[in-house]
């Protein structure tokens, strides 16, 4: 299984990074979560116009980059890092994925060359965000494709276009297309645990819709895969930006007279977390691979969004308990990715969904790789 | 005297005595001249030398009967017990009776940006200037400051001793012109502490406490009150009585100022108590990894409830055995507030991404997911906590220090 | 809920902790777990004359002390500590609180009396020790007391008399009486992970025997309360021990031109497993005074071995590892305390079915404390 | 040359020389000459300079065709990787060649009773008397010590220099009157492992390695292999190929005896090839519980095998990016080894008191159960680990050492 990014890929790498550091400074962070919109247009404008971001896994025949999952996740490990505010993960990578799994030719061949341009912001409107066997238990559409139902957690609601829409049918779950100010949509802004990914409550009364197509178990849970594999790079770059900031935090920070970087406690727990972060990082680019080239284990998605999971959350707890007091106060950063850590580690699934998951896998195909030493 | 005398006594008192109609500050005095505000006090000075029992009979019938007791909330009651045990005869009657009637409210002026867990590294500098102590430096995390009308003072006095013998007690009043109080906005959105600068600031030679180079000594001890509250929490008792009068409305506002900065005190602390409801609410309780975690989060909080409560019949009973209740508790408190939250994130799921009031039991479990982090930071660090038991607990050998010798020479943060 | 010894209680553990030391050393303990016995006669006979410990917890009118579980606590704890070899957990508590709690009162008179004064030595004999739910599954008595089937694992059923053996029945869980050496009985000794607490595998070939009585869903769990909760003292005992002599043993170790004692990643180790082992003991006390009193959360002694489960591992864990190479050895005593923790953490239900089990107890009487502040 | 070339040219030359017919020694002579007993090694030192890729194709047709390669098994191989670095001409000559023949087992003699995280304080005492070294003192963990013709040994020549200058390197024979090697039996009943005791041992004074006082630096180099064998795991590979013939009675007897210290270490790994086929057969894996902790195992040790691969594949490309491999994969065996039994465990449930052959996996699990603690310890504990982690790779302060200024001033534990 090959786990190395080519030298394209690390120099895609670099350009992701260097836009994102210019653009995406923590400053910004604040003003965007501040504002109710939540994004800056005209970084939103440059990242999928100039840098092209938003069709980064779109085939080309759709207008995109046409890269795949690995490049993906180098995007999305890189906003992470930088808490990237924008639409990027609802419309190109869940709403994307959607179209690409599930969506007629016509309308992938409609919509996605907005999506990647930037030029519509699209968002999917799932009713479960824990667990992909629950979704279409509550959006339900009849067979004149009018939805009804509501979705308490839709990312990016509030500026999108479209809404691709998971509902029930009676043949299985359907996927509707409606523009965002169609009669009968509510699109409630909530507040959100970490503002720097809005979300809003979307309630359909009765709403006439286009179905575009649909999702079988294989091409939701494969959808699912593919969020997860985004989210959990997007995590693991959060999670190693809080644990480096952390470490050269203790290297200049003096109490007793010393670094507190070098008392014992602190050293263990950074080379433990440093450990942790290794793991998961290495499982969360392995996801990539195996959706790359469906090869590999069929549970390397969740496994990657597990550990991505309980790392981040382990980074976030490590990034304010080692900055003392201050790490708790508003000025200081660290806050800002605790928040993202606690509010991806229930997004798509937690880490005991994930775990549970990876059994059920498990089971179906006993014969795979369980990580055993050879 | 036993229960039933002190019954009889309080209940007879209050009796004749109390009446809602009265103003706060009047019915306290009287508690004052009673010797009801602080029965647990020493007789000679404003109590009765109750112990914990005794005083806690004069507190049952106080509910019972819905009569106000003294000022109690915030900071104030670290102050009185410090000025108790180290205070003079004149600092103890200047401070005392009007943190009991409640018209002074004080804060802790410890903490600084350059020394939180090192607290005997204060940098905050005293100097005695014509027969008057001048301050200048800054402190940090001193709840309700802004609302203060004097602090307990940790500065510098000496920069040629060692570190902690450099150190003297100050009681300061902060209604001056030299100290400013700015709020401190924490993570969860609230703003319960204050940074407090003070330049130039002046404090009487007679409220230095307990003689010059001794600060060190003295803060320890409020330190150990501090460490005991949290280990106990701190959610205020409520009368039991219907509390119509106009003295209720001065306690209602009061307590409002005074527990504004611990509102989210109880999140802070995990809201085991929603734990249950909420996972029977969402169905979650069905699932037996969440049912390991829940029983997880009752072993612990059932152990440390335990382990505080033969502690204290173990300290009653005289025992030698020393048993850290304080320290154990902190620390048994944050690994508390951590499993709560993590089965809290457990039950919620995905609505966990949810705040405000819209969202679970009206925003408490978003604000519980991100104040546990402030549990085992605040009063003491977790590190510090497992530095106390290990070192004073079991014995176990202290590590080689870098601080000795003259503070002016020891490393310490640029600021 | 009182959580204080009294005096006469302290006084009891002192004259308890006093003929363990000098009777119990591990000079002893390594004699007898190496022995096919596993005990000295001639102890046991003290400990039962003498010292008149079989019978503590058995009523007066039984031939016993006639105190109660908290007694048997500090009994099972001071024998925890000093790892007592001997069938008083197999003879005493197992078979004694199985008979007090379901056997006729004419068996109880003419059986518990050789039982306290240890004249007679019998043991339980348990189908399934992982949940008393399961209790019955294997082990079947007709309705003319003929008893088949085999119980895997019997402690001290090699050196025992009598067999209490619980069945099942056409009416329920059976208790019956058999004398070890009866026909159709194969007592097998088996290789124990802990050679200090000796175990065997009891087969029953259609043996005729006595029925003395059964155990209803109540006594059965009762007893089975009763038995975890002489057992969490125990391993509250031993985890002390463990605790204590590796704490001590860090103070004098050298290594680095230090005791390794003042390394702050041990001190913090032993400071956190302090905090565990002070929440353990007090909820295990707890469950003796539950117990003793009919009051208090109906799962206290589940919560109780629960928490002796995990900390007791925890503190041999410790044991080992701050012993370094040396706590591995054989020759060091560590191991003989790290078997007896590894064994009994499974012994009578693992820390998971416990915790399981309050979970149960909770759901039907929710209004019990579940330990949050006033 | 690229794989083809040479796996051609190795299939050839085995087609022309492989036969089981030889005696052990007369074959490894050959491979010896042939430059196929270590085509790792350099050119100019019984090898052909291959990198591990071109390695690994030698090994691949070795195994394809049975062919018996050079002795591999025990700690032979950390001498020898050693003496290749720092040993001289002569060093080479006389000891390469039989350890790879297999003719001389050696040992490791580094720790002692009192230095075993602290292995720069060891006092064996090494003395230089008329042109000889004298050595005295004791060593332990000493694989197959009593099976060995030879072994690395780390030995105080001065003791006025602070610790790690006054440690030298030797080669020393261990079939001397002045050296006995006596089993030490472990807490899981195996006794694979050994103390040494010196006592006026004798070495020559061409087997001193590296010069006078640089025993630290070399002995760091050999830790460093045996670091990087943890992580990889030591399982040893079964050729592909039937073997029958004298030779393969030889090479049976060769490894029984070079293994037998190993035959727990799986169990020290703890057993993860077990753990799904044990949940499948006793029906645990029903259990929600179980499963959760059966996935956080999957992830560890899925995790640490995707880390170490990621790992080399960027030494390989030379990134400069520092990753500990050995250190960081050291630490997870620990944590995956303390999981594994922790799920066995539950599996097992009240079986787990059942050891010996009738047990559950013919007593593999038991074993499992009480071999995992010396994942934690054997070749630097995990603590060292963590220090090692921090200070090297994170370049976090290191601490003030307690150990510095001449040796023999140093507090060290009385033996």
């Amino acid at each position: 299984m090959q786990i190395e990014y080519t030298e394209d890929q690390e120099q895609f790498r670099e350009v992701v990074s260097r836009f994102l550091q210019a653009k995406s400074t923590p400053i910004d962070v604040r003003r965007l979560m501040a504002s109710n919109e939540g994004y800056d247009q005209a970084v939103w404008q440059q990242l999928c116009g100039e840098v092209g971001l938003a069709g980064t896994h779109i085939p080309e025949e759709y207008g995109g980059f046409g890269f795949g999952p690995i490049e993906l996740g180098i995007v999305s490990e890189e906003m992470g890092r930088h808490l990237y505010c924008g639409p990027f993960f609802a419309s190109s990578v869940m709403a994307g994925y959607a179209l690409l799994n599930g969506a007629t030719e016509a309308i992938k061949s409609a919509i996605l060359p907005d999506i990647a341009s930037g030029d519509r912001i699209a968002t999917l409107v799932l009713d479960n965000l824990n667990n992909p066997e629950k979704v279409g238990s509550v959006l339900k559409a009849n067979d004149e494709h009018v939805v009804s139902g509501t979705a308490p957690i839709v990312v990016d609601a509030h500026i999108a276009d479209l809404l691709i829409v998971a509902a029930s049918t009676s043949d299985g779950l359907g996927l509707y297309l409606v523009n965002a100010d169609a009669d009968g949509i509510s699109i409630k802004p909530e507040e959100a645990l970490d503002p720097t990914r809005k979300i809003s409550r979307v309630s359909f009364d009765g709403v006439s819709s286009e179905r575009i197509g649909g999702l079988n178990e294989e091409s939701l849970n494969l959808t699912w895969d593919q969020i997860c594999n985004a989210l959990a790079h997007e995590m693991i770059g959060g999670a190693q930006h809080l644990f480096e900031s952390t470490v050269e935090y203790t290297k200049v920070r003096v109490q007793f007279g010393r670094p507190i970087g070098s008392f014992q406690a602190l050293k263990h727990r950074c080379a433990d977390l440093l450990m942790e972060l290794e793991f998961a990082k290495a499982a969360t680019h392995h996801a990539a691979f195996c959706l790359a080239t469906s090869e590999g284990e069929p549970f390397a998605a969740s496994m990657a969004k597990a550990m991505a999971s309980d790392t981040y959350m382990e980074a976030a707890r490590a990034g304010v308990q080692l900055r003392g007091g201050i790490g708790f106060t508003w000025e200081e950063d660290t806050h800002l990715w605790y928040k993202r850590a606690k509010s991806s580690e229930v997004f798509m699934g937690s880490a005991h969904m994930h775990r549970e998951r990876m059994m059920k896998m498990i089971e179906i195909a006993p014969s795979h790789n369980t990580g055993e030493q050879p | 005297m036993n229960p039933d005398e002190i019954r009889k006594e309080v209940s007879e008192w209050l009796d004749a005595n109390w009446t809602p109609d009265r103003s706060l500050i009047e019915w306290r005095n009287m508690l004052l001249e009673g010797g009801w505000a602080a029965p647990d006090w020493p007789e000679d000075c404003f109590g009765r030398g109750f112990n914990a029992e005794q005083a806690a009979v004069v507190n049952e019938v106080f509910a019972e009967k819905g009569a106000v007791s003294a000022a109690q909330v915030g900071p104030r009651r670290l102050a009185a017990e410090t000025i108790l045990v180290h205070g003079s005869e004149d600092q103890k009657k200047r401070y005392l009776p009007p943190i009991l009637t409640g018209e002074h409210a004080w804060c802790q002026l410890f903490s600084e940006p350059g020394s939180g867990s090192d607290l005997a590294g204060a940098s905050t500098r005293a100097e005695l200037v014509d027969g008057q102590w001048i301050i200048n430096g800054q402190k940090v995390w001193n709840t309700s400051a802004h609302h203060a009308d004097y602090g307990i003072l940790v500065a510098r006095t000496d920069w040629d001793l060692p570190k902690h013998q450099g150190l003297s007690y100050f009681l300061i009043n902060m209604r001056q012109p030299g100290v400013e109080a700015r709020p401190l906005r924490q993570m969860n959105g609230h703003a319960s502490f204050n940074e407090v600068f003070m330049t130039d600031a002046v404090i009487p030679a007679e409220d230095l406490m307990g003689g010059e180079g001794n600060g060190w000594a003295i803060a320890t001890t409020t330190l150990s009150i501090e460490r005991q509250g949290f280990a106990r929490g701190r959610t205020p008792t409520a009368s039991r009585k219907p509390t119509e009068g106009p003295i209720y409305q001065e306690l209602a506002t009061e307590l409002e100022i005074a527990n504004e900065p611990y509102t989210w005190y109880p999140q802070r602390e995990g809201r085991i108590d929603l734990v249950l409801p909420r996972a029977k609410e969402t169905g979650a309780i069905e699932d037996p990894a969440v049912r390991q975690e829940i029983a997880r989060l009752m072993c612990l909080s059932n152990g440390a409830r335990l382990a505080a409560a033969s502690a204290a019949a173990q300290r009653k009973s005289g025992s030698n055995e020393v048993i850290p209740a304080g320290s154990i508790g902190k620390l048994g408190a944050s690994v508390i507030a951590r499993q709560a939250a993590h089965v809290h994130t457990m039950i919620s799921g995905a609505d966990a991404m949810l705040s405000g009031p819209d969202s679970a039991e009206e925003g408490m479990i978003a604000e519980t997911l991100i104040s546990v982090p402030a549990i085992s930071i605040a009063g003491g660090t977790d590190e510090i906590q497992r530095n106390i038991i290990s070192e004073r607990v079991l014995g176990m050998p202290k590590e080689q220090r870098s601080d000795t010798g003259p503070f002016r020479d020891i490393k310490r943060n640029v600021t």
